[in-house]
Parts: C-alpha cells; structure tokens; sequence
C-alpha cells in the first residue's frame, strides 16, 4: 500500500522537477550578466536589440496571418461535418493528425519543390511568396490543434439539435451561424488561436530552412553567439508563451464552469 | 378537411424501410401521440413532418397546405427537443425571444410576448438566466415557451419529457397538456413511454418497425388492442395457457381449473392449446360470485409498490399478476398463503395462434 | 444554401491538396535520378548509405528509451490522479501541455545551463549523458501526446468503479493494476508509444542543437547538399510515420468498435 | 446481537455533515433499503459500509467484527454499482470468476461455481461474451453474479437500476429480490426510487439530509409516516388546506364542506386554518356512505394511465386526486362532469404546523 502510493508521488515530483529545475537555473544565469549582482541587464540588452524587435514582431505578423486563414478554414469545415458528414470525421480527424507525426523538415522538401521557381507557383522566388508559403506551414502545423479546439467546442454544443432548433424558429443558415453557431464556438476559437500564436512564435525548423527573418532562428542565432542573453530570450519566450497557455486556461476555465453548471 | 391530413408516408433508407404505409389525419387542436419502442419510426416521422427529413414518397398537408419540399423555416411549426436545445449563449429572455426576432416583430411588440410566455411556463422572474443555470425541467419549459412564442401552426415535441426524473416528468406532463388545451395548438407527440401517451393524448399512434399498428384514443388502445404487438407493448399482461375444453361455450381449462370467456374460440378443436391475456387490474382476491371465473392457488410474491400492491398468485404453471389498492387498514397478504382470485368472463382475450 | 455547401467543401479540398501536392510532387521527384527514367535509383542510395542506417537506428533506440521512460512515468501517475486526485487534474493537464508551447529551443537551453559540465549533474560531459538528456528532452516534447493518450485510455474505462469493484472482490493493488487497469489502457498506451516514436524519428531542433547523430539532422544534411536524396528521405520518413499513424488507427479503431458496442 | 449493527455513525466533509446519528440493526437475510434524495447521505453510509469511505466516527459491526479500519478486500462483501463495472477485458465467466482467483480456489472448484451463477442468472449460455455484447440488463445480471459468486456474508446495490429501462427495471427488481431470499444473504440497497423500495425491502431507511427520518416496513413508511418529509418523499399525497370548526370532535371546513377526522385536531382553534392529507387511493368516486365524507366537485382533469385511471376533482380551491382502477366495461368520466367523492375519517391525516 504506501510504496504503491509513493510510486505516483514520485513520478510527479520528477515531473515538476523536469520543468521548474530548468527554468529556475535559466533565470538565474540570465540575472548574472553584471558580474557579482543580480540584475535585468541581459534582458535590457536584449529587448534594445533592433534584430529582436524584427524578428518578433515579423513572427507575430505571420501568427497573426496563421491564426486567420486558419479559423477562415477549419471552423465552416468543422461545423460542417459535424453537421451532415459525422461519417467522414474519422477520416478527418486522420488528416488533421497526420501534421504531428509528419517531420516538418518532410514538409519543407515537399514545399520547397512544389512552389520553388520553376513551378506552376513560384511563390519562392520572392520574399512575399516564402512568407506566404511559411504561412502555410504554421497553418499546417496548427492544423492538429485548432481542428481539436474547434471540434471540441462544436461537440460541446450539440450542434445538430442546435441547429435544426434555431430553423424550426424560421432561421436561415446565416443567421445559424453567426447568431448560434459562432457565439458557443468563440471560446475554443481563441484557445486554439492562443495555441498556434505560441507554437509559431517559437518555431524554428521551418523558419530556418525557408531562411525567413523569424524568432526561432533569431533565438538560436543569439544562443550560440552569446553567453547570457540566450537565457535572458528564453525567459521570454517562455513568458510569452505562458501567458498564452495562462489565457487559454482562463477562457477554458469559463467554459468548463459553464459546462459543469448544466 | 382536416388540420394535418398525412398520406401514404414513406421513408426509405437505401435497402432500409424506416417508414410506410403511414396515413393519418389530425383535427385542430388534438394531441396526437406517436408511440413505440425505439426505431419504430415515429421520431422518422416527426421528423419529416418538422422538414429536417426529407420523405421518399407521400404527402404532409398542413391546413389544406402541401409543405413537402418547403425548408423547417418555412413550415411554420413549434419543436422541442429531448435534450431541451436552448441557445446556451442567450438568456431565457433572448432564447424565447429568438424566433419573434427572426420574424422581424417590432420590439414593442417582442417585449410583452415573452413576458407572456413566461408568465405561461410559471418562471416569470427567470428571464435573465442563462440555460445552464436552470433545472432540466426549467430547461425544458423555456425551450417550450420558445416554441410556442410565435405562435406556430403545430406543436411537435419529440420525447420532451424522457430526460427528466420521474416526478418532474409527471408533473410536466400535466403542465404541457393543459398549456396544449388552452392554446387549442395541434400537437403531436413522439415517445416510447405508454404512461405518457396514454395519460397525454386524444389520440394515439402505436407503431411498429415503420407502421402503424393501431390509431385510436388511450381508451381503446389500452382495452382494445388490436394486434399481439399493442396488448404486449401498452400495459402489463397476464398469459394463461390453457386447454379448450368447449370452443362453442368457451370454456378452457388452465392448471386443471375450468374457466369461462363470454365469447366462442374461433378454429380450435378440443384438447388445443391457447394463450388467454388478463390485465392485472381485471382481477380480484377474493369476492367469489357466481358470474365471474374464480381460480384456487397460492399467493407467491407481494410487491407493495404505494399506492398499489401488485400481488402474485401461482397456479400449477400459471401465474396471475393482480393489482390492489393500498388499504391503511388492512396490511396485504403474505407470501404463501392461499387465495381465490376472480375475474369476468369479459376481461379474458383468446390471443390468436396455437401455443405448444 | 448552395454557396454555404461550396465553402466547407472548398476548404476541405484545399486542406487535402495541401497535403497531397507536395507529397506528390515530392514523390514524383524523387524518381527522376537517372535521366529520362522513373527509377528507384534514389532510394537505392539513401538506403545503402552508412550515416543513414545509423542515424535511423539511433534514433529508433532512442525513441524506445523515451517510450519506455515516457510510459513508466506516466501511467502510474495518470492513475493515480483519476483515482485520488482529481481536483488536481487541471493542474496536470496544464502541465502537460506546457511542451506544447515552450519552445524546443527554450528547453534545450534550460537543459544545457542545468547540466553543464560545471553542474551537479554534468550530464553534457559525456555522450552518453547526452544522449540520456536528448531522452529527456523528447519525453518533454512527447508528455503532452502521451498522457493525453493515456488519460483517454483511464476515462473511457471509469477506473474509479473499476477499481472499487476489483477492491470489493478481494483484489490488492498489484492485481488491480496488471489485472484490471493496464489491460484495459493498453491499447491507448501503444497509440501514445506510436505517436511518440513518430515524433522523435522526426525531430530536428533538439538533436541538432545538442549535437546529436540522429536521423533529423541528418536529413537536413542531406537536405542541404543533394538534389535527389533528400526527396526519397522525405518519402521513407512520412513512410514511417504514416506507418505509426495508421497502426494507430487500427488499435483506436478496434477501442473505439468496443466502445460503441456499450 | 444483530448481524449487521451500526452505531452512531458519523461522516464529515470539512464543515458539511454527510451522516449523522445513523444507527440500525440489521437480521441475519434481511433486505434493507436506503431510500432518500440525492444528497441524503445513503450512498455515503453504504461506502463506509463497504470500505470506500472511513466514517469520522461510530462503529460498523459485520457478524460481529467490527470492519471501520478493514479495507475494502478484507470485508468479506459484494459490491454491484449502478454503472455495472464489468471488467470490459474479460468475458463473463472471466468476470464472475474474478473474486474466486484472487481468493486462489482450485480451478476444480471455480468452473462448476461460475457456471452455477451464470445458471442462477439466467444467463448459461453467454459466459464467453465480452460485457460490451451484453445489454444493461444482461451487464447488470453479470455483475450481481461476480459479487455473488464468492459467497460474501453482505450484499451491497447502489443504485443498481438506475441506469436502464424502465421494463427492465421492474422486472430486474423481482430477480434480484428472489435471489436474495433464495440465498439468504443479508442484503443493503441504496435507491432515490421510493416504488422500487416499497417493492423490495423488509424495512427502508428513509434518510434526508445525513439523518435517519423513519426505519420501518413498506407497509409502516407508506402507511404511517412519521414527518411530513416521508409523507411527501414517499407515494404522492392530496393535500387539502381546511378551517378548523371543532377541534374536539375533529370537524374542518375544506370549501365550504365539512368533513370529519377519527382523531381530535390537537394545539387548534376554531378557525385556524390546518393542513390535511389524504392518499389518493382512499378516495373513491360515488359510493355515498355514512361513514365516509363525501365532497361535490367537478372533474378537473382524467388521465389514463393504463391499469389506472387518475381523477382531479377541483373544489373552490382544493384539488383532490383519486386512482380508479381501469375497467374495460365502463369508459373513464369525463373533464367537467360534476362528481362525489368520498373517503373514510380514518384516511386523514392533519400534518404540523398552522397554515396561512
């Protein structure tokens, strides 16, 4: 009996361990840049560095640009089959989990020879075409976890009674989606966003072998270059990031209050 | 003319008939039951009725017209639904409100309708919740007063009541009946709970894998059941198995008790054997008299339920199921003594087909 | 009502061109070695080539080392966190997205100042301790996939009854755990394992920062110096992990038949 | 000393009380129900029963021993859940046998005994199924057989219907019952369904809110309830709201008819108004007698609920239900017929407390 109970309480020290050691000695060298005190130069520095500025904001950019053709393709996708093609999620749920165990770097091969510049499409012979196609690629690996928010919220509603509901009061199919739809699906639409906004900001593989100025290689650059800065980058990247996770976890709070309340 | 008159309904799935045969017309203002065991077809059939199926042949008139072919938004109809479908982003307000809106109604005129409604469903104050924060059987009257806001031609309610608990389900049903009545809506009603249909209804529709079995009110669905399938399917029954004794006078003995029918047995030669149905409640303990049957045997199991005690009489190999009221005064009687239970040559029903 | 059908079937033909062009294109690509033939020729070079049969089998080992780690340190815990704790599962799931979000790049930095050759634990020092970190770091990167997996598997059976209904009949803890839970987690613990494998064949940032002979790296490698070889790489690695995917299909399948008998 | 005695047990949740002051004795082959709302507290009493819960204080004695401090695998008991908690692994005779290996018998022994208990259950033919292939009552048949198969000396059922039919349901609850006393095992079964425990039980526990509200017979719960709160959980009950005209001889005005009690109106002044209740099946419809009251109203509403036929007749103010039992002979009275009921002095019962 008590061996049995120290067993899971030991494994989930190791894993609290596994995050908090290493973010707690990160932090800490990132504070010893002035030698002998504690302070935030590493990150003054940091945040001053025009390069920073650049590739932050050029990522955030194309997160933001991810987030909208995304949502613009999975949620009338969603809904739809949840609608009237429930046989074909299997198949569905297949394709948007192929991303995940597909390498990126297969993706890039793939990207890089069908739109290189001899192609139908050349959208790599400009920087606006490999920006567009990088776009593609986060789109792609987001896939997984935007179709699960938004299929998630969509199954919470019970969208088939919902609808046929809302038509046998005299709706139309715009009103149904704007007017029923939409408002119960926006809190798994912006968890999902939060989630692809955090995955690209920190991407690195695709970025880097597009050659496109993003904070991944920007991050990678500064960490192989310099001594504290790299942690100072990584402290941010993991603030931004939490922040992120922090907001999903608040609007899925809401939900899931609302949904125990039922 | 009557109000809905459906005729010659047929749906088909591929090689799958779901429904067939299906004729029936509804006056103004009945509440009709469509009653059977799960994929017997009656929700198919509401569901076509309400447009979100579409039939494969026949025709669904609603006064005087065709609406096959028309979309659920232009039917005109009320729909509630088992899991109560109230727009979990609106308020109680906003989702009774909803169809008004749609309707384009002005505001001066939407505001006292669902102060009305309201007012109807007994939760005038609850306007500003939101779904979630009301009771299953709240739910379930907002989602009715939703339907009823605009006034619709025809109410169609599909198992409304089978989320609920028992007490709010008997209490609701009442409340929707007698909303039903002073409306004067034409309703029609899909469940598999014989109680509900038959407590409910004007009229109902027992059906069987896709047809219909029998049409009529709870009276003679309950006491006349056409087919094998409603008497076993309506009710509880008791099965005798007998001997015919005298097929002309009818007279069948069972565990060596000779009983009477107040009717012949239609092409049975003596020395058969033949399945005699019984309701619980046709039989008493006791009160020999000489113009009912009377049987011997022992009182096997007694289940006080309440307000009946359902008592359990065992014969040689037959078992009489019979229903008594609960007397404060009298405890009821105990396992293993012996009874005389009697019935009317009346209640007793040769069932067709020879039994082994 | 017509143009509302066209959208979601527009995306979803969008969503599957995306998919499949480049894995066509890519294909077709990758057969064009000898001039003016379809031939294998490709192939026959990347599979006879010595850095590719040990960057594979390197990354296979350890693969199976996150695996096998990965399931002993989540299993228990994903139990006993059904059984006991469930106030603490938003926690949990919290945390076992963070990998989610953090950066590849955030983590290996935090691994590299924690295990540095001056550390405690100098873990960086040897190739072995490396190797045992780039472990470390791919159960970081596979925990969100895993206990998920896992933690479908332990909902969908209600372990709490189960358990209760095993202690009611007599069993201790040994009996309930190898008898009653694991049989019945089994399946979703082999679709995590499949996913994880897939995952860690593919992975690139975390071998190639910490300097490791994995099959990621070399992909790129071969990427950036050949014109042939890398198509047909791309190809035997989705090959792979097309594998993994569908063997996981047919084990979630199988649940998921077992489930709608219920 | 009884088999099953447990004193003044008592359960904290922090600052909530989930049982208190819960004290039965419990005979050898008993079959004990504990009946009450969600929230009561029975499921808690049976866990700690059973060893899922440890009471915050009070004892538990099982055939003597006391059990608080056991775990659960060493109380010797079976369990069956309202979710069935078949092992979804194993087949049905894997399932059933599952108690007995862990209790390392010969597999000599074990075959013989699982196939006795699938034959007990009816069930002979299904041992190699796997629990998904079964239906609830089947999965739920299986589990009574596993908890069984080891010969506990206590047989513990929370709620073990709930979760099917209501057919199924009334008939699992006779099997079980007949099991039970063709076993003799001392049996506790938890339920929210007050028919399911009058059908059952040799005495109910109704419980409200962590406390013991009546321990008796069905026959004493239904029939004399002490507090108001098992008067209303239990069966449903006309309440009327009369004057008192002479507490001494036990007369209440009810809408302007007088009606007599058997007993005095005790702490009553002329002219206060009283609460009285009075079951629906001591009412009857005619049948004008001396020594019964008789009140004349109008027929508000008939439901037909198959077996019975249930009858509100409305006073000025007050509403009497009554349950007739269906005749096939003589169709139901009609909504806004005038009619007379009557009911004995006997059958009244004036509850606490002045009313507005």
């Amino acid at each position: 009996m008590k061996r049995s109970r120290l067993g899971p309480w030991l494994a989930m020290a190791i894993g609290t361990a596994y995050f908090l050691i290493p973010l707690i000695a990160t932090f800490e060298f990132s504070l010893r840049m002035k030698r002998g005190e504690y302070s935030l130069e590493a990150y003054r520095v940091v945040l001053a560095d025009p390069r920073f500025q650049a590739s932050f904001g050029y990522s955030t950019l194309i997160a933001i640009a991810t987030i909208l053709m995304g949502v613009l393709l999975i949620v009338p996708t969603a809904y739809w089959i949840e609608l009237k093609l429930r046989n074909l999620r299997p198949l569905v749920e297949f394709i948007t989990l192929l991303p995940l165990v597909i390498p990126a770097i297969v993706i890039v091969f793939g990207y890089l020879h069908t739109y290189n510049s001899s192609s139908w499409i050349p959208l790599i012979a400009t920087p606006r075409g490999t920006d567009l196609l990088l776009t593609f690629g986060y789109m792609t690996l987001a896939l997984p976890y935007m179709y699960r928010a938004v299929d998630t919220g969509l199954r919470s509603i019970d969208v088939r009674t919902l609808t046929e509901a809302a038509e046998s009061l005299g709706a139309g199919w715009g009103t149904i989606l704007f007017k029923v739809i939409f408002p119960n699906v926006r809190v798994a639409v912006l968890s999902g966003a939060f989630l692809t906004f955090a995955i690209v900001i920190g991407e690195f593989t695709l970025a880097s072998l597009l050659d496109r100025p993003a904070f991944g290689p920007y991050l990678q650059l500064v960490g192989a270059n310099r001594a504290y800065e790299p942690s100072a980058l990584a402290i941010v990247a993991f603030v931004v990031t939490w922040a992120c996770m922090g907001l999903i976890q608040i609007f899925g709070r809401d939900r899931r209050a609302t949904m125990a309340g039922r | 003319m009557k109000f809905l008159e459906i005729e010659n309904l047929r749906k088909v799935y591929g090689a799958q008939v779901g429904v067939q045969h299906f004729d029936i017309a509804v006056e103004r203002g009945e509440f009709i039951s469509f009653l059977g065991p799960s994929g017997c077809g009656k929700t198919t059939t509401l569901r076509m009725v309400a447009g979100f199926e579409q039939p494969s042949a026949g025709s669904i008139r609603i006064d005087g017209r065709d609406v096959v072919g028309l979309r659920p938004n232009q039917r005109n109809i009320g729909m509630v639904f088992q899991s109560y479908a109230l727009f979990p982003n609106m308020t109680v307000a906003q989702n009774v409100a909803f169809g008004l809106k749609i309707a384009k109604r002005p505001d001066a005129e939407i505001k006292p309708r669902v102060a009305e409604m309201l007012q109807m469903i007994k939760l005038p104050q609850l306007g500003d919740r939101f779904p979630y924060q009301l009771s299953g059987g709240q739910q379930q009257r907002v989602a009715l007063a939703r339907a009823l806001a605009g006034s619709p031609q025809l109410l169609l309610l599909d198992e409304p009541l089978s989320a609920l608990d028992a007490k709010i389900r008997a209490s609701l049903r009442s409340e929707i009946r007698d909303l039903q009545r002073k409306l004067g809506i034409t309703t029609i009603y899909v469940t598999h709970d014989q109680e509900e249909a038959l407590a409910m209804s004007d009229r109902i529709v027992v059906m069987s894998e896709g047809r219909i079995e029998q049409l009529g009110t709870p009276f003679e669905i309950y006491n006349r059941p056409r087919t094998r399938f409603v008497a076993s399917f309506v009710g509880t029954l008791n099965i005798l198995r007998g001997k015919v004794i005298d097929p002309a006078k009818g007279v069948v003995r069972v565990d060596e008790q000779d009983i009477r029918l107040d009717q012949q047995i239609p092409n049975a030669a003596p020395g058969e054997m033949r399945a005699i149905a019984l309701r619980p409640e046709a039989v008493t303990l006791g009160e020999t008299r000489p113009d009912r049957n009377a049987m011997k045997g022992t009182i096997e199991e007694v289940s006080f339920l309440g307000a009946i005690v359902r008592i359990k009489v065992r014969f040689k190999d037959n078992l009489i199921s019979l229903d008594t009221f609960n007397s404060s005064a009298s405890p009821p009687p105990r396992r293993g003594d012996s009874a005389t239970v009697t019935f009317a040559p009346a209640d007793l029903q040769v069932l067709e087909g020879v039994e082994g």
